[in-house]
């Protein structure tokens, strides 16, 4: 309860904030119908119908509640109607894209940690590589797949690896320079191997960095896969529903699927901060 | 690749300079030999010396796009994130409430995929670079939040004593130890999304924009198959987040070089 | 600045004070059953095994540590009102310097966080870096001194905002025989000077029994206290006073006690 | 079965109603063809997917191919189910547009891009306008997926094809009284939208070229087919369409319009048509679409055959 | 395991050593000209003001700093082969333990690293466990040991593998008296038995006189030797011996150049 209270009090608020700016975004439409038919509207109408609107500006919350009831609770789960069956094929592809991404970052980051030819070759690449704009290649990277006959889950996922595997870089060069300069000296006054050093000091000493970085890249990881959803062939999954209902103006339908995949995100994150508190209490680290 | 081990043993920062090209000329090479080699069709892959004839014959056209999209969309886009990201994790540190209360939420709410977002955004703020500013916003928040709320923790015991005994208030505490010492974090997340702004500003033109912009410019070449252009612009990406990315990195070692990250040895 | 001065009571009433640690295996009690009484002005050593809870009693009284059962008022009210007063200067056992501060504005940083101008700041400084023959060192970032500097600067840091009441922890454990005795007759004239409270941990019994006007011995396990020694000596002490008979004396007792807080002995 | 993929220029939807009827009812089982129909999606080039061998044939607009053309893609028109343009501008009556050849200075336009801008731009240099944004041309919006900026009157007008998303725009709650609509048909600016497009080299190699044949012979079947029964053809595409998202009533709204345009056609090119479209792409000012005459551009071997 | 014992020639041998750190306000003369031989079986003390270079010192001898110029070798050979070669236990000046091991995890990684049997580990942590008075919190974590606790963790942790030369540093500058006293036996009689060449660095007077066969006395800015003295006390020394002429006088010597070092006196 003591936990609840405060989330329940944010959420309420948010529902609040929601409605009032659902009222307003969907009046200008509304009075325009009426102009249009020459009506006026009194302001009791005007509230009824903005939360009603079948192509509205922003759903109100509760016609969003009932989309994702519809998607969720209402279909067969196999159904292609089914946001639980188009939520588990992105995240199949998320999970695949944020497994090798989140290797990928880890083992490049001990690299330059260890390799000076590596420190100064693979960082400005791997930022380079980041500013390609994902949305432009991620067609090309599906064609030149689907040309050698990878299809299906495979190139969504190194979309979603492409773009998970660089805040794990990043953080984990950061956490394994993060030992203090005595703690280095310590391992080198034992001789240490460079991999002793690694797995009795830098990789404890950068679990706190390595965690905060999993958790943006799980996030990365989804949008990766959505991402890979958009372009041809994909019909399945969250990305091609976000897609199509936007294709259709069906904002709701948006909305249920962009909720699905915002949850599914937080989801994520928080089994990713469950298994760092256990890590790091495992560690002595939790206070 | 013996040149570059040569070279990073020598070690100067002109080396580092050339150990990153010596690597990069290689792959240009790489790449050239193989689209001539395997005659790759210009539609599928350009060649290395395509997409710099394309570059360097579409300068203007590339400087009107690099200003949309990068300084108009991307730059305001990332300090709003940013600075809004930074309010925001100081607040969930002030308030236990907020912490318990916000944090998951916020985790959730910022987990919006932007590409769900964009059409939405695009709908709300128009087609000019204020909605793709919006996009980046978003897409930064939640990365320099986590890392702004996990170095707002990052003060050892002794060093939170020192301020308690000197009766500091909490604002004061803030300024002068839990800021400095959040900045590695801080900069760790101000780094990842510098490539992040770019993309989210690059990927919202593609939900709707004014006939400029490099995301625009992308999807209109691919639609002509113009791909010299395409990677031209993606080239233009890159040298300007590689550059957003080398001067954060340089700020970086100016305001923690303090961490033992930073330090020489 | 410095609040408290106000009341004429004693400076620290410990009655009954219990501290216990839960751990995962098992409670540690760190304190148990100290009773204590300071007056303004008395300059009280504590000395003890490593580990009998000298740093812990000290940081209850400033309010770092909340006793498990016992009452304990600072200047005759609560610890943490005392602490919010800025009462009291506090040397924690290790330096904990700031990393992204220089020497000189780790010094300053209380003062700047209790409102001292500028100029005081820098005067206060310099005197106090003086104070501890750190003149020079200012400039410097901690991580470019040596130990023994390092502790200088931390003790420097509690000197200069001018507490009535100073906590020292060990203060001078890494400095050299020659430094220690220049520090000791400085420490002793300032306290002369000023009517300061001072309360001052070490391991040493001759440095005990040259400062103090009480010594408190405690044992460990549970951490309590076992005697409390009056000084007969005069209140003026050159530091030849430790070849007198009244010295070797004082400090006996202190060994004596010191050796049956030492269960195995 | 011989194996054949074709690439689709859009998601799945009732545009492609002929190719997934022909494959439900059995036609392509018939000239024992396995067809795999890969629907398309934004920003996403069909001939590029074919030039990568990701597809055997592809559903593409004229403007879009020649231009590929242009760019060293050997493609080659092998058919052209759509005998009309079904393309056109969709104003707000509001925004006080009447006559495109007057009264379009100044606003703003919603228009496709990724290939599908090239009518849109020989229609404007047929009017003498500029599309750079200054005062006497017209703001040029990059239009995303869907209606909405000329429901939040982003843009005067927006680009809407019959079947689709002049649809939407009345779902929405518009009335067509409300509303002006530019066909170009109308405007003397067609041009041919969804036709069969496969490589030179596929059209050079007989085995390839007898699966084309029996490819478009059953294609047109399922063409027919879906033309004589609407209904039924709408629920093939309902079924065919993996993400859920598209309703019945839209569906079968877009089969009836699509009838409309594929109407007149039995698959084989009209030269006189193909003649127009290219006419209409070379006068696009000082910027036309393409720059000489295509050679070679479409065949008649494929239909000639099929159609025998 | 410990390798270096097969030579005979001296375990160091220095030779003009100098050291300079490169700072931002100018260059720091940690070393100047340092010579010192110092045999197999000696144990040598190095005492001199704060900031003189004592830690500098070792950590050239440990092959953790690179002299800027001069010969330094260990066990006849450069010092950082001797390193490599596991030749040295060091104590560092602050415990340096790890937070995210316990004690016993602390005292067993060094062992770890160099291969013992986890039977063996545990037998070795057990045995210094005891020796430093720690038995029964090796189950700790560091942050919940005193100060004291820790530095003698920290000792334990670089006597666990019998290395043939140990390295420390103020190890026992945390300690009581009669903690020390214990310690500096149990250090006397292990370097007995064992014939350990041992370099200790002290504040203490007495403790340096006790404890070595030479001692080195260091001076400041820059950091140079000033004298060394050979202990003309016999090889069995009770804690009494500290009362004897030959004692007292060594330790005035002592005294004497430690004051020549400091400037201001
Ligand atoms: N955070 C903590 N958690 C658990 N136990 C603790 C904690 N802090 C201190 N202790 C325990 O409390 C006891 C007293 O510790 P304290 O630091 O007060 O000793 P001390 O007298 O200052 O010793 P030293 O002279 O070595 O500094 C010790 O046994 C220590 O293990
Ligand atoms: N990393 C560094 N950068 C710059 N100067 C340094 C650095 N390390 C040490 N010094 C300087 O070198 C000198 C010697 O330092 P060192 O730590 O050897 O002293 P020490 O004799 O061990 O003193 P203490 O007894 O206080 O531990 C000091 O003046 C110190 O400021
Ligand atoms: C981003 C985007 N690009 C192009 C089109 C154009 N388009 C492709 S297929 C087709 C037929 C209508 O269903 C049309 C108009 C679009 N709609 N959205
Ligand atoms: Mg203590
Ligand atoms: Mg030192």
């Amino acid at each position: 309860m003591r936990r609840a209270l405060p989330v329940l009090t944010v959420l309420l608020a948010i529902v609040a904030i929601w409605y009032l700016a659902a009222a307003m975004m969907n009046a200008a439409w509304v009075r325009d119908q009426a102009a249009r038919a020459n009506q006026t509207v009194t302001t009791g109408q005007l509230l009824r119908e903005t939360m009603s609107l079948e192509r509205p500006v922003l759903p109100a919350p509760h016609q969003v509640a009932a989309g994702l009831w519809d998607g969720i609770a209402k279909q067969k789960i196999t159904s292609k109607r089914s946001l639980v069956w188009h939520g588990w094929v992105t995240l199949s592809a998320t999970l695949a894209g944020f497994a090798i991404g989140s290797l990928a970052g880890v083992l490049l980051a001990v690299g330059i940690v260890h390799s000076r030819v590596m420190d100064q070759s693979v960082m400005p690449w791997a930022v380079a590589s980041q500013t390609v704009p994902i949305l432009a290649i991620a067609p090309m990277v599906i064609v030149v797949m689907a040309s050698i006959g990878v299809t299906g889950l495979v190139p969504k996922a190194i979309i979603s690896a492409w773009l998970s595997f660089f805040p794990v870089l990043v953080g984990m060069v950061k956490g394994l320079r993060a030992p203090e300069a005595m703690q280095l000296d310590q391992m080198r006054s034992w001789s240490a191997s460079r991999a002793q050093t690694f797995w009795h000091l830098r990789l404890p000493a950068s679990l706190p960095y390595l965690f905060a970085s999993l958790k943006v890249a799980i996030a990365a990881a989804l949008v990766g896969a959505i991402v890979g959803e958009l372009p041809a062939g994909a019909s399945q999954g969250l990305g091609a529903r976000l897609l199509s209902g936007s294709y259709y103006g069906q904002t709701i339908q948006i909305w249920a699927a962009l909720l699905t995949a915002a949850a599914l995100a937080a989801l994520l994150v928080m089994a990713l901060g469950l298994i760092e508190r256990l890590v790091l209490r495992g560690m002595g680290l939790a206070r | 690749m013996a040149i570059n081990l040569w070279l990073a043993r020598i070690g100067s920062r002109a080396s580092r300079l050339s150990v990153a090209a010596v690597f990069g000329l290689t792959i240009l090479l790489l790449w050239e030999l193989a689209c001539r080699y395997f005659a790759i069709p210009a539609v599928i892959l350009p060649a290395p010396s395509a997409i710099w004839a394309s570059f360097t014959g579409n300068l203007p056209l590339l400087w009107g796009d690099f200003v949309q999209t990068i300084l108009k969309g991307a730059l305001s886009g990332w300090i709003i994130g940013a600075l809004a990201a930074v309010v925001t994790a100081i607040a969930i540190d002030r308030s236990d409430f907020l912490q318990r209360g916000l944090l998951p939420v916020g985790n959730f709410v910022a987990a919006l995929p932007i590409v769900g977002i964009a059409p939405i955004l695009v709908m709300w703020f128009g087609f000019d670079w204020q909605s793709k500013a919006a996009v980046v916003v978003v897409m930064v928040f939640f990365p320099i939040l986590v890392n702004m709320v996990a170095g707002l923790a990052a003060t050892d015991a002794l060093q939170r004593d020192l301020m308690a005994t000197w009766g500091a208030g909490y604002w004061r505490g803030l300024w002068s130890m839990r800021l400095p010492a959040a900045l590695p974090f801080l900069f760790n997340g101000l780094k990842i999304t510098t490539t992040l702004a770019l993309i989210g500003a690059i990927v919202a033109e593609f939900f709707g924009s004014p006939t400029r912009g490099m995301g625009f410019r992308i999807s209109t070449a691919v639609g002509k198959l113009d791909l010299g252009l395409v990677w031209a612009e993606i080239l233009v990406a890159a040298l300007a987040g590689s550059a957003f990315y080398g001067i954060v990195a340089w700020i970086e070692g100016r305001a923690t070089f303090w961490h033992p990250s930073q330090r020489r040895r | 600045m410095t609040a408290g001065s106000v009341t004429t009571g004693p400076v620290v009433a410990a009655r009954g004070v219990d501290l216990t640690f839960p751990t995962s295996d098992g409670p540690v009690h760190a304190l148990k059953g100290v009773d204590l009484t300071i007056a303004r002005g008395e300059f009280v050593s504590f000395i003890g095994p490593s580990g009998c809870g000298k740093t812990t009693l000290l940081r209850c009284i400033a309010a770092l540590e909340a006793p498990t059962s016992g009452s304990l008022l600072v200047n005759g009210m609560p610890a943490d009102d005392a602490r919010r007063a800025r009462a009291y200067g506090y040397v924690f056992q290790a330096p904990g310097l700031y990393p992204w501060r220089t020497i000189a504005a780790n010094i300053a940083l209380p003062l700047e966080i209790m409102g001292f101008s500028r100029a005081e700041r820098q005067a206060r400084t310099a005197r106090v870096l003086d104070l501890v023959d750190l003149a020079g060192f200012g400039g410097k970032y901690p991580w470019q001194l040596s130990g023994g500097m390092q502790q200088r600067a931390s003790i420097a840091r509690a000197l200069s905002f001018d507490a009535d009441l100073l906590l020292m922890d060990e203060p001078f454990g890494a400095l050299d025989e020659i430094v220690r005795d220049r520090l000791n007759e400085a420490l002793r004239a300032l306290w002369a000077q000023t009517g300061k409270t001072m309360l001052f941990v070490t391991h040493s019994i001759p440095e005990a029994v040259y400062l103090s006007t009480r010594i408190v011995v405690m044992s460990p396990r549970p951490g309590r206290i076992i005697d409390i020694i009056d000084s007969p000596l005069p209140a003026e002490r050159p530091l030849e006073i430790r070849d007198s008979a009244d010295f070797i004396a004082v400090a006996h007792r202190v060994r004596e006690g010191l050796r049956a807080g030492h269960s195995y002995d | 079965a011989d194996p054949l993929t074709l690439q689709l220029k859009w998601v799945t939807q009732a545009q492609f109603a002929g190719y997934y009827v022909a494959k439900d009812k059995g036609f392509y089982d018939e000239e024992n063809l396995d067809v795999t129909i890969k629907p398309g999606g934004p920003d996403i080039a069909p001939v590029q997917v074919m030039a990568g061998g990701g597809a055997d044939v592809t559903v593409e607009w004229m403007p879009a191919a020649l231009a590929a053309r242009e760019k060293g893609l050997d493609i080659v028109n092998i058919a052209q189910p759509f005998k009309k343009s079904g393309m056109m501008l969709t104003c707000l009556k509001e925004s006080g547009i009447t006559d495109p050849k007057t009264d379009f200075k100044g606003k703003t336009l919603g228009v496709w891009f990724s290939g599908n801008e090239y009518p849109f731009l020989s229609w404007m240099s047929h009017l003498g306008l500029k599309t750079d944004g200054g005062p006497d041309g017209v703001t040029v919006l990059k239009q995303g997926f869907n209606v909405d900026p000329l429901l939040q009157k982003q843009a005067a007008c927006i680009s809407t094809m019959t079947y689709n998303e002049y649809g939407q725009v009345l779902d929405a709650g518009i009335k067509p009284e409300d509303l002006v609509t530019f066909k170009y048909e109308d405007q003397g600016v067609a041009t041919l939208e969804d036709g069969l497009y496969t490589t030179a080299a596929n059209l050079a190699d007989p085995a390839m070229e007898d699966k084309l044949v029996r490819f478009v012979r059953a294609s047109m079947k399922g063409w027919k087919y879906a033309e004589e029964h609407p209904d039924e053809a709408a629920d093939i595409v309902m079924e065919n369409d993996e993400t859920g998202a598209q309703t019945l009533a839209h569906q079968k709204f877009m089969m009836g319009e699509v009838a409309k345009l594929t109407a007149g056609s039995n698959g084989a090119l009209d030269d006189a048509d193909a003649k127009r479209t290219v006419d209409t792409l070379m006068a696009g000012g000082s910027d036309p679409v393409i720059s000489k005459v295509p050679e070679g551009a479409w065949s008649h071997a494929i239909t000639d055959k099929a159609l025998k």
